[in-house]
């Protein structure tokens, strides 16, 4: 029983390092980044515990965390790219016209 | 599911190298050290999906994040490229400081929660990791995903072809910009 | 005659809306005879009722019901016993005269109509508040009296000092009258009804020494009011900005009595309080004492007159105060004659030297106005005391009731009545003897006054001769006519010691009058420099002892600025201020939550990982 | 439906609505026909609510002229009009007053040139305002109460707002928030009143005289009170809720100012005694004490403050604060003479404050300004003015023979029988309400006569037609107040009991 424990404990600490990343760094990029590492660490989880409960529902859900993945990593790109055109920065708070 | 010492040590291998990974992407001076890292990070858990019997994810993960998405973000690297000066400080004042302490909070959380895990939630299913070793994990996986999940597939190809059709979009409008 | 009792309310009434509503159009005749007729009627019906009650304990006669709320119940009615029927004789006898002298003296008022009207208002306010069987009907008529002696008082308002003192009257009348108020609320709080005759029925049964003693004090706060006695005494010497006949008529013989004959009606609740009898008496020696003072140094003629009403009227309060009851009415009654007559005398001098009214100024009229001058002579001698004048009767049967009460009071009143000769007798020989002092065209202009201004007053000086006899120690025509009501324990025999008084009061009147003549007449230079001598002595009396500044500064000026505090300040600022500061601070919170909205993605980021951590700590620790 | 099944009360409520109508449909130009049609309208509401008192009768205690239909059955609301002996002369008096305004709006109303112009809007609005009050005065049912109650305050928002004087925006929008606010909680305790009746009878209702049978926990009476309490005080007002008052009443043009103090200061009233000595007397009880040191507050705060106005527009509004605590006083007092002068003070005090807020009016309009200072001896050149505001000061200070002084002197004898000290205090206010009434008439009236003031016109036709039936009606029932204490005496009575069931005075 305690195998599982230490996987979903592992993914908790990768989503965390994912997560302070995001906080902490101003790099749009790395941002993005550390997203995809938040990803994977809940793909680690869905496949340790579909293993644990031997359905392969989890693994199902991993291919389609990861088709959003892409998809999510190429637009997401795109756009880091066109700020960048317009405004030679990729620092995240430079961009905030969306002010409230 | 006793793990086998062997495997164990793997595991532990694997995960060491994994937070290397995720650590390094958050520490690195340098963006292009950062994308390495995520590397290393992605390879080290394609190794683990592989040791917990889910072969083609493990291969699709090397393929897909470690392939793909490594590279794409290198590309983009490349037109935005570290020629800016490196990072003014990797902590910007109070918001940044907060957010560690409360990542580290969280933390403590699920920690706390993933110990006080008692038996299993939901009732077992019936692939067991010896049926998926004699049937093959690709025959198994295919059949539910186009079986039973035949229209959240469905969706997700439509959604990739929203992802393209957008990343087009996004690079010809980056083409007229130019042409101004 | 008693059914028609009513008549005598109506006639007025009448005479009220008429000139009221048709005053300006029937012309100055029309209305001076609609007025003058009004209350000459209803003088008649007073004459009939006065006639009709001799010897009956009284007659109620209702009119209507006027408010009835739960138990609450007050009727419009009328209570004719000798007491209401003397006042109301007395009343409507003196204004008669008075509306007829004012037809000269207010001749040529562009107001005529006006005049009369609130002439006639007032003396249906005052037959009601005689007339009342309960005390919310004499109530009205209190106020409606203070309300047309406000309105007479600032008759010429286009004067700033006229208009302020209708306001002064009215206002320290409205304060005496609450006292009233609270002694009428607390008489139906004891009693569950306000009719005269149940309340004195039930009296002695229910009330307790402590209430009876409240009641009667409030009462009496009531009566201090209207009867202008220390301490709501100030609005009278100003009360003379308004015309003659009204200070003589109001000022002088009606309304001012209203006090005095409030505390004999109620004679049955003063005598149960001892304590508020004493109460009475020491105020109304104590004012009399002090009004004389000051009437001594004044130099308005009609001032000194408004200050010899108050010292006056200081002697009727110390008659009731001693039990004396009939005694004060009687002295009331004669009162009215003369001091009306001097008022209407003095306004008669007003009339011939165009108004001028400082005896400083005048002087040496005896050859100009013969008439006026005897007449005025008459006056004096009444209100002095000197013996077969209806004053010395009057005043003696007090001084003689004090005496048996408590020497004290005797030797005050025989003091006031001393200082009485000596002022009243000043004004008489500056005014009229020696040279005078009025400018040159004033003196020749000076004419006595017309007909119609001398035969009231001869009128009333026959009855301020007359006025005495009907009270005459045995005799006593009043004491027996109000015995029915006031049950006046009868003085003891009139043994020796009465007879004494009776001299000694008359050597007192004849020695100030000796006084008087010496200073003013034998050696004028004397006063000036007696006053020079007692420098600090005259200043106090000349002003009035400070009491109108003292007022001032302890009331009026106080309540002023907390007014103009509360207006400018507390209002606005902290009441309204609290207001605005709820707006305002509505608008700060909107803004204080708008700067978490600021663009940055990382914040927002981090306010999702914050309802993260919320949510799982919930869970945790449920 | 009443005895003779003809729904009078309805009619009365909802002539005016039909009169706002009808001003619409005439031509915007045609001001002539616009007033003609209001007057008209509030003639004939003034008659029938007169037949109304007529047809009551005075014996009976309870609820009559009752009319009751289905408004909304599934949550219990129903449409339920009805009058007893304490509110029937609100209604004439509505009535007089809303007459009154009409014809004193016949010149052209407002500060400005767009303002006076829009007369068919301003018409519209008054009489929109006159269903709103008339149907707080009949509503039985809480919530077509709340209905009406709220629905006032938007005729009135526009009237002020449009068409009054510079300050015109920031006193409505106090004045329509401040009454919002204080009443949001009323709808509140509303909706818990028909849970309770849910609770205890099973079906959801409003209906006030079901409401009144319900029994209720203690401390629910309490809260609802204050919650029905807020509301009231804020409209009356009582002291610390009063600011939005001088604003509002100073800002808004003569005729809603005549009925701002006459007819809506009464609707806070009404709703003290309807809402609460007759649906919470325990809760009335309780918060007596304070509401009592709140109005005695009021009384002597409000006296002292219109001493020193300067403006004689809030002179006057001060002093209708005075006056309507002393009320309220009565109110929390509750026994037979106080509730008896709070009838009759309603009433009498409605008509004199209208006729001083006429008489400014008539000030205003000849010397252009309400600063008392400006003003003096203007009763030579305008002597039936003078008279006038003589006769309507008198009422107001409470001189005996006219109306002001029945209801003054039976709140201060009930008052009086129940807590001396407070009695005392509130006959002071008498003293206080003599010195600054009669000052500010001795400063404009009285005096050397003003330059500026020597040419001021008298009082014309209209302004005569407008003021004689308000002095007519102050002298007579100061004389007659029977013709509205005795209607009133069977329901006074019944208060009486249920109150004295209760009375927390000795």
């Amino acid at each position: 029983m305690d195998a599982i424990r230490y996987l979903l404990i592992l993914s908790a600490v990768l989503f965390s390092i994912g997560a302070a990343g995001v906080l902490i760094r101003r790099n749009a990029l790395v941002i993005f980044m550390c997203i995809e590492i938040m990803l994977n660490a809940v793909n680690l989880t869905f496949i340790a515990l579909s293993r644990q409960l031997q359905s392969l529902d989890g693994q199902i859900f991993v291919f389609m965390v990861m088709a959003v993945a892409a998809a999510e990593v190429a637009i997401g790109l795109g756009i880091i790219v066109s700020i960048f055109r317009h405004k030679p920065t990729t620092d995240v708070d430079d961009v905030s016209l969306l002010k409230g | 599911m006793t793990a086998t010492p062997l495997e164990t040590v793997l595991f532990i291998a694997f995960g060491a190298v994994a937070i290397a990974g995720a650590l390094s992407v958050i520490l690195a001076r340098h963006a292009v050290y950062s994308a390495l890292g995520m590397l290393v990070n992605f390879v080290a858990l394609a190794a683990m999906y592989i040791m917990l019997s889910a072969e083609f994810l493990g291969i699709a993960q090397l393929i897909v994040y470690a392939g793909a998405i490594v590279v794409l973000f290198l590309f983009a690297l490349m037109l935005i490229g570290g020629r800016r000066p490196a990072e003014q400080g990797r902590l910007t004042g109070g918001l940044a400081a907060a957010g560690s302490a409360l990542v580290v909070v969280f933390l403590a959380e699920i920690a706390y929660l993933v110990m006080r895990l008692t038996g299993t939630a939901g009732a077992k299913g019936t692939v067991t990791p010896d049926v998926i070793a004699q049937l093959g994990h690709i025959q198994l996986l295919g059949a539910t995903l186009l079986l039973e999940y035949i229209l959240p597939f469905e969706l997700a190809s439509v959604l990739l072809l929203v992802g393209i059709v957008g990343a087009v979009m996004l690079a010809r409008a980056r083409r007229q910009s130019r042409q101004e | 005659m008693l059914a028609y009792a009513w008549l005598m309310l109506l006639f007025p009434l009448l005479g009220v809306l008429i000139n009221a509503f048709f005053g300006r159009r029937i012309g100055k005749r029309a209305v001076s005879w609609v007025a003058c007729s009004a209350i000459g009627l209803s003088f008649l019906v007073a004459l009939g009722v006065l006639m009709g009650t001799a010897g009956s304990t009284g007659v109620e006669q209702p009119l209507f019901t006027w408010i009835s709320a739960g138990s609450f119940h007050v009727e419009f009615s009328l209570l004719l016993d000798p007491l209401s029927a003397l006042m109301a004789a007395v009343v409507t006898g003196v204004s008669f005269l008075i509306h007829i002298y004012s037809i000269g003296y207010m001749a040529e008022d562009p107001r005529y109509a006006r005049y009369f009207t609130y002439l006639n208002l007032f003396v249906f306010a005052m037959l009601i508040l005689v007339l009342a069987n309960n005390y919310l009907m004499m109530y009205v008529g209190w106020e409606g009296v203070g309300l047309c002696s406000y309105l007479l008082i600032g008759f010429w308002f286009e004067r700033k000092a006229a208009a302020d003192a209708g306001k002064k009257a009215f206002i320290v009348n409205r304060v005496g009258d609450m006292g009233f108020a609270l002694g009428i609320m607390l008489i139906f709080a004891m009693f569950g009804t306000l009719q005269f005759s149940e309340v004195f029925r039930r009296a002695p049964g229910i009330l307790g020494p402590a209430a009876v003693t409240a009641i009667t004090l409030l009462l009496f706060v009531g009566a201090t009011g209207k009867s202008a006695q220390i301490p709501l005494y100030i609005w009278l010497p100003d009360a003379m900005e308004g015309p003659t006949p009204v200070s003589a008529l109001i000022h002088a013989a009606t309304m001012v009595t209203a006090g005095v004959y409030m505390v004999a009606r109620n004679h049955v609740l003063f005598d149960m309080a001892p304590t508020t009898a004493a109460v009475v008496a020491s105020i109304g020696a104590a004012t009399a004492f002090f009004a004389a003072t000051m009437a001594l140094v004044e130099k308005d003629l009609k001032r000194i007159l408004a200050y010899s009403t108050i010292s006056q009227l200081g002697y009727m309060f110390l008659a009731v105060g001693v039990g004396a009851y009939a005694a004060g009415m009687f002295h009331l009654t004669t009162h009215a004659f003369f001091k009306a007559l001097l008022f209407l005398a003095a306004g008669s001098v007003m009339h011939a030297m165009a108004g001028e009214i400082n005896i400083q100024k005048l002087g040496g009229l005896r050859e100009k106005l013969p008439r006026t001058y005897a007449v005025f002579a008459v006056g004096a001698a009444a209100l002095a005391g000197v013996p077969l004048f209806s004053g010395f009767f009057s005043k003696d049967e007090i001084l003689w009731r004090a005496f048996l009460h408590s020497p004290v009071l005797w030797l005050v009143g025989l003091g006031t009545a001393f200082l009485t000769a000596v002022y009243i007798f000043r004004a008489l020989f500056v005014t009229f003897w020696g040279e005078t002092r009025a400018e040159k065209k004033l003196w020749e202009h000076a004419h006595e006054a017309p007909a119609v201004m001398s035969i009231p007053m001869l009128i009333l000086a026959v009855l301020a001769v007359i006025g005495g006899y009907i009270g005459l120690p045995r005799l006593s025509l009043v004491e027996g006519y109000l015995e029915p009501v006031l049950h006046a324990e009868h003085a003891a025999e009139a043994g020796a010691t009465e007879w004494v008084l009776l001299a000694v009061s008359a050597l007192i009147a004849l020695g100030g009058i000796a006084l008087a003549y010496y200073l003013y007449v034998v050696r004028p230079a004397v006063p000036a420099n007696l006053s020079k001598q007692f420098a600090p002595l005259y200043t106090l009396l000349s002003r009035k002892y400070y009491v109108d500044e003292f007022y001032m500064a302890v009331v009026v000026e106080p309540l002023r600025q907390v007014g103009r505090f509360i207006a400018e300040l507390f209002d606005p600022r902290v009441v309204d201020g609290a207001v605005n500061g709820l707006a305002r601070l509505a608008g700060v919170c909107g803004e204080g939550l708008g700067t978490l909205q600021n663009g940055r993605v990382r914040s927002y980021a981090l306010s999702i990982l914050v309802g993260v951590v919320i949510i799982l700590g919930y869970f945790l620790l449920r | 439906m009443n005895s003779t099944g003809f729904p009078l009360l309805s009619l009365i409520v909802f002539l005016p609505l039909l009169g706002a109508v009808l001003v619409l449909l005439l031509g915007r130009r045609s001001h002539a026909g616009i007033r003609a049609v209001a007057l008209a309208v509030t003639l004939i509401v003034l008659g029938l609510s007169l037949a109304a008192a007529a047809l009551f009768r005075p014996a009976e205690a309870g609820i009559q002229l009752a009319e009751q239909a289905p408004w909304i059955p599934s949550l219990g609301i129903s449409y339920r009009l009805g009058v007893d002996g304490f509110s029937l002369f609100l209604l004439p008096l509505t009535a007089l007053l809303f007459v009154i305004a009409v014809l004193a709006s016949w010149k052209p109303v407002g500060s400005d040139e767009a303002s006076r112009s829009a007369v068919q809007s301003y018409f519209f609005w008054l009489l929109l305002l006159e269903t709103g009050v008339l149907g707080v005065f009949a509503a039985l049912d809480l919530v077509l109460f709340y209905v009406f109650w709220e629905a006032m305050l938007i005729p009135m928002y526009f009237l002020i707002g449009r068409w009054g004087g510079e300050r015109r925006a920031y006193a409505t929008m106090k004045f329509f928030i401040y009454t919002m606010a204080g009443s949001a909680l009323m709808l509140v305790a509303i909706l818990a009143l028909g849970y309770f009746a849910y609770q205890s009878t099973g079906a959801w209702t409003f209906d006030w005289q079901t409401l009144r049978e319900l029994k209720l926990a203690w401390p629910a009476p309490l809260w609802l009170f204050a919650m029905f309490g807020l509301a009231f005080a804020v409209k009356v007002p009582v002291f610390p809720f009063h600011t939005w008052l001088p604003d509002a009443y100073v800002e808004a043009p003569t005729p809603v100012t005549v009925l701002l103090a006459g007819v809506l200061s009464k609707m806070g009233v009404y709703g003290f005694v309807r809402f609460g000595l007759q649906l919470f007397p325990e809760g009335l009880r309780a918060a007596a004490p304070w509401l009592a040191v709140l109005a005695i507050i009021g009384i002597l705060y409000a006296s002292l403050s219109a001493l020193m106005q300067k403006d004689v527009k809030r002179v006057i509004a001060y002093s209708s604060v005075a006056h309507l605590s002393l009320v309220v006083l009565g109110v929390v007092v509750a026994n037979a003479q106080s509730l008896a002068g709070v009838v009759m003070q309603m009433v009498s005090h409605g008509i004199y404050v209208a006729a001083l807020f006429l008489i400014v009016g008539m000030l205003e309009e000849r010397r252009g300004t309400r600063l008392i200072a400006e003003f003096g001896g203007l009763w030579k050149p305008a002597p039936l003015l003078g008279v006038c505001f003589l006769i309507a000061m008198l009422g107001a200070v409470g001189l005996p023979g006219l109306n002001g002084f029945v209801g003054e002197f039976l709140i201060l004898v009930g008052v009086f029988q129940g807590v001396r000290v407070y009695a005392v205090l509130a006959a002071l206010g008498m003293i206080l309400g003599a010195w600054y009434m009669l000052w500010t008439f001795q400063r404009i009236m009285q005096g050397p006569v003003e330059a500026r003031s020597a040419g001021a016109a008298d009082m014309r036709g209209m302004d005569l037609l407008v003021m004689v039936p308000l002095l007519v009606l102050i002298i007579v029932l100061g004389v007659f107040p029977n013709l509205i204490l005795v209607p009133a005496g069977a329901t006074i009575n019944a208060l009486v009991s249920q109150a004295a069931a209760v009375a927390w005075l000795p």
